[in-house]
C-alpha cells in the first residue's frame, strides 16, 4: 500500500518546490521574510519524499521508480529513481533545504527577498527535474532551466555594474556548453530514428534505456572527420562532456564560476558548490554506459578533469577574497570528479560510485564552507582575506565549523582505518584510482595531476583559515557571531562534512555500482568496455602503504606550508602592533616584503610560473569571449550599413540578387 | 508568322527598361510609370505565350493582371501623396530617415 | 550618382542577359500555325466564360482587391488633418 | 453548385470586413471602439470554423481552390495572428475616425492570406497574393502625419511591386513553357520547363517574388525600414502573418507544381537560408530600436523556416510549417509588447519620443509594465530557442531533420546562429529587468494585455504540449510529399 503510494508521489519532488515558485513570486512580497516560509516547506516535503525512496533503495537496489508519460511523437516525460538519482536527489533537496533555512537570516531585509526566495525555489524545482528525468530532452530542458535561475541569480543585485557583468559572463559562457550538448542531442536523435527505422509507436527515443539499448549500433556509426574515422558515440558523448564543461566550470569554460561570486553567498553555496556545478558531472555519470563505449571519450574526460584540478588550484593560491577561493576550489574539485569519471576506462562502474560518492561529500563541506564564509562577510563586512584576521575570537562556531570543512576539503584522516573526513575517502579513492590507472596504462599523468591538486587544496584551504581566523584583526570590523538560525545548519552541515564519508564508505560505492546493474537497464558493462576498447581491471589488490598514505601526506605539508607563511609570521609581529604604531607600520611594510619573499622561496620559483601562467591563460580566454562579442558587434555595425535607407539600393540589391543566384544555382548545378 | 522568340526578346526588354527606371529615378511618380512598365512587359508575355500555345488562360491572367497594376497604382499614388503633402517633394531617394 | 547609374544600368545588362539566355535557349512548344477561325476573329466570348466559369474565385477575389485598394488609397490621399 | 461551406471562413472574414466598413461609416468616432471587437470576434468565429473543418479535403471552382491539411494549417496561423492584431489593435485605433478603415484592411488583409493558402491556381495566387500585399501597403502608411510610417510603406510599396512584377514575369515564363496555370496541371507538363535554361529563370523570379514576403536577404531590405516604420500592430501583421504568406505560397509552387526543379531550387534556398539567418542575426546585433531588431531576428527566424526547402524531408517540412505557427505567436506577441511600450512613451511623454521604441525606453520595464515585460521575455526567449517554449520545439524539429538529412553544417550553422541571437535578446531581457525604471508604473490597457496574454498562452503550450500541433503540421506536410 504504501509501495504503490510512494511510486505514485515521485513526481511531486521537483513539483512542490515549483509550485512555491509560483506563490512566493506571486504572494512572496505580502509575507514575512519573502514567503520564505512556503519553499522551506515544499523542499521539506521534497526531502522527505526522497529520503524514504533512497531508503527503501537502498533496501532493494532493484526497485527503480520509473514513470513515462508521452510527450509528444516519440518524446516523453517522465521519472526515473534508481540509485545515482537517488542519492543526488536526497542531497539537492538536503542541501537546498538547509541553505534556505540559513537565507531567511541571511536575505532579511533585503528588499528583493521574495524574488531571491522565488528564484531558489524555481532553482531547486528545476535541479529535482533534472536529475529524476528518464530522458535526455527532458534533462537538458531543466539543464536550461537551471543555467536560466544560476542567471538570475547571479545578477540578483543588478544594481551592481559587476553583478550584472558576471551574469551576462556566466549566461554567455554556460551557453557555448549549452550549444555543444543540444548538438550532440539532435545527432544522438537523427542516429537514433535512423536505427530504430523511423518513428515508432509505444517506443520512447531520448528515455535512458533505449538509448543505452542502442548503443552497440551507435558505436557501429563512423564519421570520417579530417580524415580520422571517428564514432558516433564518441562525438556525441564529447558533445554531451562539452555541456558539462560549461556547467561544471571545468578548463578552459571555467572563467564564468569565479564572477558568479557576486550573486549572495547562499546562492553560490547552494548553485556554484553543491548543486548546479555538478550537473555536469550528473550528466556524465547518468549517461556513463555511452561514455564507456565511446573510444577516447573517457580519456579526454580524465585529462581535462586532472588539469582543471590542478590549474583552478595554482589560481586558489593567489587570490584574496574569501569567495573566489572557494570558487577555485569548487572548480577544482569538480575537476577531481571528472577525473574519478573519466578512470572509469580502467576502473569501469566504480568510476561513477567515486565520482559520486566525491560529489555528495563535496555538497556537504562545500556548501558548509560558503556558508561559513557568508557568515564572516554577514558579520564583519568584508571578504578581502587582506583585512580579516582573528575571526575566530568573535565568531567562534563559524570558525570551528569552518575548520573542520578545512580538514574534509584536504581530506584528512588515517589510511587504512575508517576514521576521517568525508572528503578523505572519496578524493583518496580518486587518487587511488588513478595510480591503479597508471599502473595499469602505464599512464601516470592523471595521477600526477591529482596529487599535486592535492597539495595545492591544502595549502590555499590553510591559508584561507589562518588568514581569516588566526592572529590579530588587519582592519577595524565589528564581528558577531551569527544568529541560530544560521549556525545550526551550518553545525549540521559540520557533522555531515566529518561523518557522512566514514559511515557510508563502502555502502554507497555497492549502492551506486547497482545504478547500472539492475533490472531496469541491465547492461553489460564488460562489452561496452570492449566497444571502447577500454580495459577494465579486476577487483584490485591492496596498494602499496606508501600510495596509501601520500595523499595524506602532502595534505599535512600543505598543512605545514600555509602553518609557517600564514601563522608563524603573526606571531614574529607581535601583541603589540597596531595601526598607530610607526614600528608597526615599519614592519608592516616589511611584511609585505617579508610575505613577498617568503612566497616566492618557499613555494619556488615553479609555482610562482606555474601561477603567472595560469592567470595569463585566464586573460587569454577571458579574452577570447570577449573578443567574439567585440567582433560580432563590429562585424554587425559594419553590415547595417548595407541598409542605406534609399530605396533605389533596396530595387538594385533585388536585382542584383536574382541575376547573381541564377548564376550561381546554374553554375554549381552544372558543375556538381 | 513572327517567331514567338520575338515578342519575349521584346518583353525581357521592356521589362529591364523598367527595371532600370526604378533604380535609377528619384522621382516617384516615374518609379511607380516604370514597375506599370514591368508588369505590362509581363503581360506581353503571358498573352504571346496564350497566343502560341493556343490556351485563353495566358489572357485571362493578363486582364486580371492589368487591374491589378490600376489597383497598385492607386494604392502607390496615394500614398506618394501622403508624402507630398508631409514633405512637399517626391524624391524618394531623400526620404531615409529609416536606415541602417 | 554616375556611378550609381553606371552600376545600376551593368546589373540590368547583367539580368537582360540572363533572361534572353533563358528565352532564347529554350525550345518552346509552340503551335504551327496561329488558329484563325475566320468567322469569328474575337476571342472575347471565351475569355469571358473563362473568367466567369473557371476563374470566377479570382475574379471574386479582385473584386475584394479593388475594394482594399480603394479604401487604402482614398484613406491615405484624404487630406484631413493636414499640418 | 459548389459546397461553399468549406469557405465559411474566407467568408465570414470578408463579412465581417464588409460589415465592419459598412456600419463604421454611419457611427460617431466615440462609439467606433465596437467595431474592434466585432472584428476580434468575427476572426475567432472564422478560426473556429477553420478548427472545425480540419480533416475535410475538398477542390473547389473548377479545381483553382484546395482545401486540405496545409492550406488549413495556414488558415490557422493567419487567423492567429489576425486575432492577436485585431485584440491589440482596440487600443490603437481608440478615439480614432478610421477604425473602420484600419479593420476592414487588416481583415481583407487576412483574407488574401488565406486564400493564397488554399488556392491551387496561379492566377488566384497572384490576385490574393496582391490582396494582401495592397492592404498591408496602406496599414504600413497608416499614421499617415508620422513619416517614419510613411516612408517605411513607401518602401514596402516599392520593393513589394517590383517583387511582383517579377513573380509575374516567371509566372509567365511557366505558363509558357507548360501551356497552363494550373499547380497539378503544372506538375504534370513541367518537362520543357525542368530541361530549358528557361526553367532556373523563372524559379529564381518566383523565388524572388515569394523571398520578398519572406524577407530573405537580398529581397528583405525593405523590411527593417517597414517593421520600424509602421505602427506597431500592423509590423505585427506584417512580421507574423504575411511573412508567412509567401512561405504557404512557396510551399505549394515549388513542391507541388516545380518537383522536377527540385535540384535547383533546393539549392537556391540553402543559400539563401545561410545568408539570411547569418545576416539577420548579425546584424540585429548592433540595432537599438527595438522594433528593428525585431525585423532582423524576423530575417534570421525566415532563415531557419527556408531551412524546410534546402533540407526537403518530410520531418523537415513539418519544421518548417511547424515554426510557422510558432512564430506567428511569439513574433507577433513581441510586436504587440513593443506596441504597448510606444503607447506608453507616447502617452507618459517620456524617455526618448523620437524613437519611441528605442531601446532606453525598455529600461525598467519589469517594474514599469510588469505584464509587458514578463510576456517580452516569453516572446524573446522563444524566439531565441530556450526550452519550455515554442521556438525550441521548433528548432529542435527543424535542426534534427538537417542532420538526419545529412546536412550537418547547415545545423551546425542554424544552432550557432540561435547562440549568437541569445546575445541581443538577453540585452533586451536585460534592459528590461536590471536597469532602473525611468518613470512611473503604469496600467497595461486590456486590450494589449488580452493579446499579449493568448500569444504567451501560444507560446507556452507550443512549448509545453506540442503534440496535437506537431500532428497539424504532420497532416499539412504530407499533403506535399
Amino acid at each position: 500500500m504504501v509501495k504503490t503510494a510512494l511510486k505514485e508521489f515521485a513526481f511531486l519532488i521537483p513539483l512542490l518546490p515549483a509550485l512555491a515558485f509560483v506563490i512566493t513570486f506571486f504572494f512572496g512580497r505580502k509575507m514575512s521574510s519573502g514567503g520564505a516560509i512556503v519553499p522551506i516547506l515544499a523542499i521539506a516535503a521534497s526531502f522527505v519524499i526522497s529520503l524514504v525512496i533512497t531508503l527503501r533503495l537502498l533496501a532493494n537496489p532493484g526497485e527503480v521508480i520509473s514513470q513515462s508519460y508521452s510527450w509528444f511523437a516519440v518524446l516523453n516525460i517522465g521519472v526515473l529513481i534508481d540509485p545515482l538519482a537517488a542519492v543526488m536527489l536526497s542531497m539537492v533537496s538536503f542541501v537546498s533545504l538547509l541553505i534556505h533555512i540559513y537565507a531567511v537570516s541571511y536575505m532579511a531585509g533585503d528588499p528583493g527577498e521574495a524574488r531571491y526566495f522565488a528564484e531558489t525555489a524555481l532553482f531547486t524545482a528545476a535541479m529535482l527535474s533534472l536529475v529524476l528525468s528518464d530522458n535526455i530532452l527532458q534533462l537538458f530542458v531543466s539543464w536550461e532551466l537551471v543555467g536560466l535561475c544560476s542567471y538570475l541569480l547571479i545578477g540578483f543585485w543588478f544594481e551592481r555594474p559587476s553583478a550584472a557583468a558576471a551574469a551576462k559572463k556566466a549566461f554567455l559562457t554556460t551557453r557555448v556548453g549549452d550549444v555543444m550538448f543540444l548538438t550532440g542531442i539532435i545527432i544522438l536523435t537523427s542516429d537514433l530514428l535512423k536505427l530504430a527505422g523511423g518513428f515508432q509507436d509505444g517506443t520512447y527515443l531520448l528515455r535512458f534505456d533505449e538509448i543505452f539499448s542502442y548503443i552497440p549500433q551507435l558505436s557501429a556509426l563512423h564519421s570520417n572527420i579530417f580524415g580520422f574515422e571517428v564514432s558516433h558515440l564518441t562525438i556525441i558523448t564529447l558533445l554531451f562532456f562539452g555541456g558539462a564543461i560549461g556547467k561544471s566550470g571545468q578548463f578552459p569554460l571555467h572563467v564564468w564560476l569565479p564572477d558568479a561570486m557576486e550573486g549572495p553567498t547562499t546562492v553560490s553555496a547552494l548553485i556554484h558548490a553543491a548543486t548546479m556545478v555538478t550537473a555536469g558531472v550528473y550528466l556524465v555519470a547518468r549517461t556513463f554506459p555511452m561514455f564507456i563505449a565511446a573510444p577516447d571519450s573517457l580519456m579526454v574526460i580524465a585529462y581535462l578533469g586532472g588539469f582543471t584540478a590542478l590549474f583552478a588550484g595554482t589560481m586558489g593560491i593567489v587570490m584574496n577574497d574569501l569567495k573566489r577561493v572557494l570558487a577555485y576550489s569548487t572548480i577544482s574539485q569538480l575537476g577531481y570528479m571528472m577525473l574519478g569519471l573519466g578512470l572509469g576506462s580502467a576502473i569501469g562502474l566504480e568510476a561513477v560510485g567515486i565520482s559520486l560518492f566525491h560529489l555528495i561529500n563535496h555538497a556537504f563541506f562545500k556548501a558548509l564552507l560558503f556558508l561559513c564564509a557568508g557568515s564572516v562577510i554577514h558579520a564583519v563586512g568584508t571578504q578581502d582575506m587582506r583585512e580579516l584576521g582573528g575571526v575566530r575570537k568573535v565568531m567562534p562556531i563559524t570558525a570551528a565549523t569552518m575548520t573542520i570543512a578545512a580538514l574534509a576539503l584536504a581530506g584528512f584522516g588515517i589510511p587504512g582505518t575508517s576514521i576521517g573526513t568525508s572528503g578523505f575517502f572519496s578524493k583518496d579513492a580518486i587518487i587511488e584510482a588513478a595510480y591503479l590507472f597508471g599502473e595499469h596504462s602505464n599512464n601516470w599523468i592523471p595521477y600526477a595531476f591529482s596529487i599535486a591538486a592535492a597539495l595545492l587544496t591544502s595549502i590555499y584551504i590553510f591559508r584561507l583559515i589562518f588568514m581569516t581566523f588566526t592572529g590579530k584583526p588587519r582592519s577595524n570590523y565589528h564581528g558577531h557571531e551569527s544568529p541560530a538560525i544560521m549556525t545550526i545548519p551550518l553545525s549540521i552541515l559540520a557533522i555531515f562534512a566529518l561523518v557522512f564519508g566514514g559511515l557510508t564508505k563502502t555502502g554507497f560505492m555497492d549502492f551506486l555500482k547497482e545504478t547500472f546493474a539492475n533490472s531496469f537497464v541491465n547492461l553489460n558493462i564488460g562489452s561496452l568496455a570492449a566497444l571502447g576498447r577500454n580495459q577494465i581491471l579486476e577487483a584490485a589488490g591492496h596498494e602499496s602503504l606508501f600510495v596509501q598514505w601520500l595523499p595524506m601526506i602532502v595534505a599535512i605539508a600543505g598543512l605545514a606550508v600555509a602553518f609557517i607563511i600564514y601563522y608563524l609570521r603573526i606571531i614574529k609581529l607581535g601583541p603589540l602592533a597596531s595601526m598607530k604604531n610607526p614600528v608597526y607600520r615599519l614592519l608592516y611594510k616589511r611584511y609585505y616584503q617579508h610575505e613577498i619573499y617568503t612566497e616566492f622561496f618557499s613555494l619556488g620559483i615553479v609555482y610562482g610560473i606555474i601561477a603567472f601562467l595560469s592567470q595569463v591563460l585566464d586573460v587569454i580566454i577571458d579574452s577570447i569571449v570577449e573578443g567574439i562579442g567585440i567582433l560580432t558587434v563590429g562585424v554587425s555595425e559594419e553590415l547595417r550599413k548595407v541598409q542605406t535607407g534609399v530605396i533605389q539600393t533596396y530595387a538594385t540589391a533585388v536585382i542584383l540578387g536574382v541575376s547573381l543566384l541564377i548564376i550561381l544555382v546554374k553554375l554549381i548545378t552544372e558543375v556538381l | 508568322m513572327i517567331p514567338l522568340i520575338f515578342y519575349l526578346g521584346l518583353a525581357a526588354l521592356l521589362f529591364s527598361i523598367g527595371l532600370y527606371g526604378v533604380m535609377t529615378h528619384k522621382n516617384g511618380i516615374r518609379m511607380i510609370m516604370c514597375i506599370e512598365l514591368m508588369l505590362n512587359s509581363a503581360n506581353l508575355n503571358l498573352v504571346a505565350f496564350s497566343s502560341y500555345t493556343d490556351t485563353l488562360n495566358g489572357q485571362v491572367f493578363a486582364i486580371f493582371s492589368i487591374a491589378l497594376a490600376a489597383a497598385e497604382a492607386a494604392v502607390g499614388f496615394a500614398i506618394l501623396m501622403a508624402i507630398y503633402r508631409m514633405h512637399d517633394k517626391i524624391n524618394l531617394d531623400e526620404l531615409n530617415i529609416l536606415r541602417w | 550618382m554616375r556611378i550609381n547609374r553606371l552600376l545600376s544600368f551593368l546589373v540590368v545588362l547583367l539580368f537582360t542577359a540572363i533572361v534572353m539566355v533563358g528565352a532564347f535557349g529554350t525550345s518552346w512548344n509552340t503551335v504551327s500555325e496561329l488558329p484563325q477561325n475566320p468567322a469569328d476573329q474575337s476571342n472575347i466570348e471565351g475569355i469571358g466564360m473563362l473568367i466567369f466559369t473557371h476563374y470566377v474565385a479570382p475574379f471574386e477575389v479582385l473584386s475584394i482587391v479593388l475594394l482594399a485598394s480603394l479604401i487604402g488609397a482614398i484613406y491615405l490621399a484624404k487630406g484631413e488633418g493636414n499640418r | 453548385m459548389e459546397n461553399l461551406m468549406f469557405l465559411a471562413p474566407e467568408i465570414a472574414v470578408a463579412a465581417t470586413g464588409l460589415i465592419i466598413l459598412l456600419i463604421g461609416v454611419f457611427m460617431s468616432p466615440r462609439t467606433k471602439n465596437v467595431l474592434g471587437y466585432l472584428a476580434t470576434l468575427g476572426v475567432l468565429a472564422a478560426l473556429v470554423l477553420t478548427v472545425r473543418s480540419f480533416g475535410t479535403e475538398a477542390t473547389m471552382f473548377s479545381g483553382t481552390v484546395s482545401i486540405d491539411a496545409l492550406s488549413q494549417f495556414f488558415k490557422l496561423v493567419f487567423l492567429t495572428v489576425s486575432l492577436i492584431v485585431s485584440l491589440a489593435s482596440i487600443k490603437y485605433t481608440e478615439n480614432s475616425d478610421h477604425t473602420e478603415e484600419f479593420y476592414t484592411l487588416v481583415l481583407f488583409a487576412t483574407l488574401g492570406m488565406m486564400v493564397v493558402a488554399s488556392s491551387n491556381d496561379f492566377i488566384l495566387l497572384f490576385c490574393a497574393f496582391e490582396l494582401a500585399s495592397f492592404a498591408t501597403y496602406a496599414l504600413a502608411g497608416f499614421e499617415k502625419q508620422n513619416p517614419g510610417s510613411l516612408e517605411g510603406a513607401m518602401k514596402y510599396f516599392m520593393i513589394g511591386a517590383v517583387s511582383s512584377a517579377l513573380m509575374l514575369f516567371g509566372i509567365s515564363f511557366v505558363y509558357g513553357a507548360t501551356g497552363t496555370t494550373s499547380i497539378p496541371m503544372i506538375a504534370e507538363n513541367i518537362s520543357l520547363l525542368a530541361e530549358s535554361p528557361i526553367g532556373i529563370v523563372a524559379v529564381v523570379l518566383l523565388i524572388a517574388g515569394f523571398g520578398f514576403k519572406m524577407a530573405l536577404v537580398p529581397f528583405h531590405m525593405w523590411a527593417p525600414d517597414a517593421y520600424q516604420g509602421s505602427p506597431s500592430v500592423v509590423s505585427s501583421l506584417l512580421s507574423a502573418g504575411s511573412k508567412k504568406m509567401g512561405f504557404v505560397a512557396a510551399f505549394r509552387v515549388f513542391i507541388l507544381a516545380l518537383a522536377a526543379l527540385q535540384p535547383d531550387w533546393q539549392f537556391a534556398f540553402t543559400i539563401l537560408a545561410v545568408v539570411t539567418m547569418t545576416f539577420g542575426n548579425v546584424v540585429a546585433v548592433s540595432q537599438t530600436s527595438v522594433k528593428r531588431m525585431l525585423a532582423y531576428s524576423s530575417l534570421a527566424q525566415a532563415g531557419y523556416i527556408a531551412m524546410a526547402f534546402a533540407v526537403m524531408t518530410p520531418m523537415a517540412l513539418t519544421g518548417g510549417i511547424f515554426y510557422t505557427l510558432a512564430h506567428a505567436f511569439m513574433k507577433g506577441g513581441a510586436f504587440i509588447a513593443a506596441a504597448a511600450v510606444v503607447w506608453m512613451i507616447t502617452t507618459q511623454r517620456t524617455g526618448d519620443l523620437q524613437v519611441p521604441d528605442h531601446l532606453d525606453n525598455f529600461r525598467g520595464l519589469g517594474k514599469r509594465m510588469p505584464l509587458a515585460a514578463l510576456c517580452m521575455t516569453v516572446f524573446v526567449f522563444a524566439l531565441a530557442g530556450i526550452p519550455l517554449t515554442s521556438g525550441f520545439m521548433a528548432k529542435v524539429v527543424l535542426f534534427s531533420s538537417a542532420v538526419q538529412a545529412g546536412m550537418t553544417w547547415l545545423a551546425v550553422i542554424a544552432i550557432l546562429n540561435s547562440a549568437l541571437s541569445l546575445f541581443y535578446y538577453a540585452r533586451l531581457v536585460r534592459y528590461m529587468y536590471f536597469l532602473p525604471p525611468e518613470g512611473k508604473k503604469i496600467g497595461l490597457p486590456f486590450p494589449y494585455a488580452a493579446a499579449l496574454l493568448l500569444a504567451t498562452a501560444g507560446v507556452l503550450v507550443m512549448g509545453l504540449w506540442p503534440e496535437p500541433f506537431l500532428q497539424w503540421a504532420m497532416e499539412a506536410a504530407k499533403v506535399l510529399i
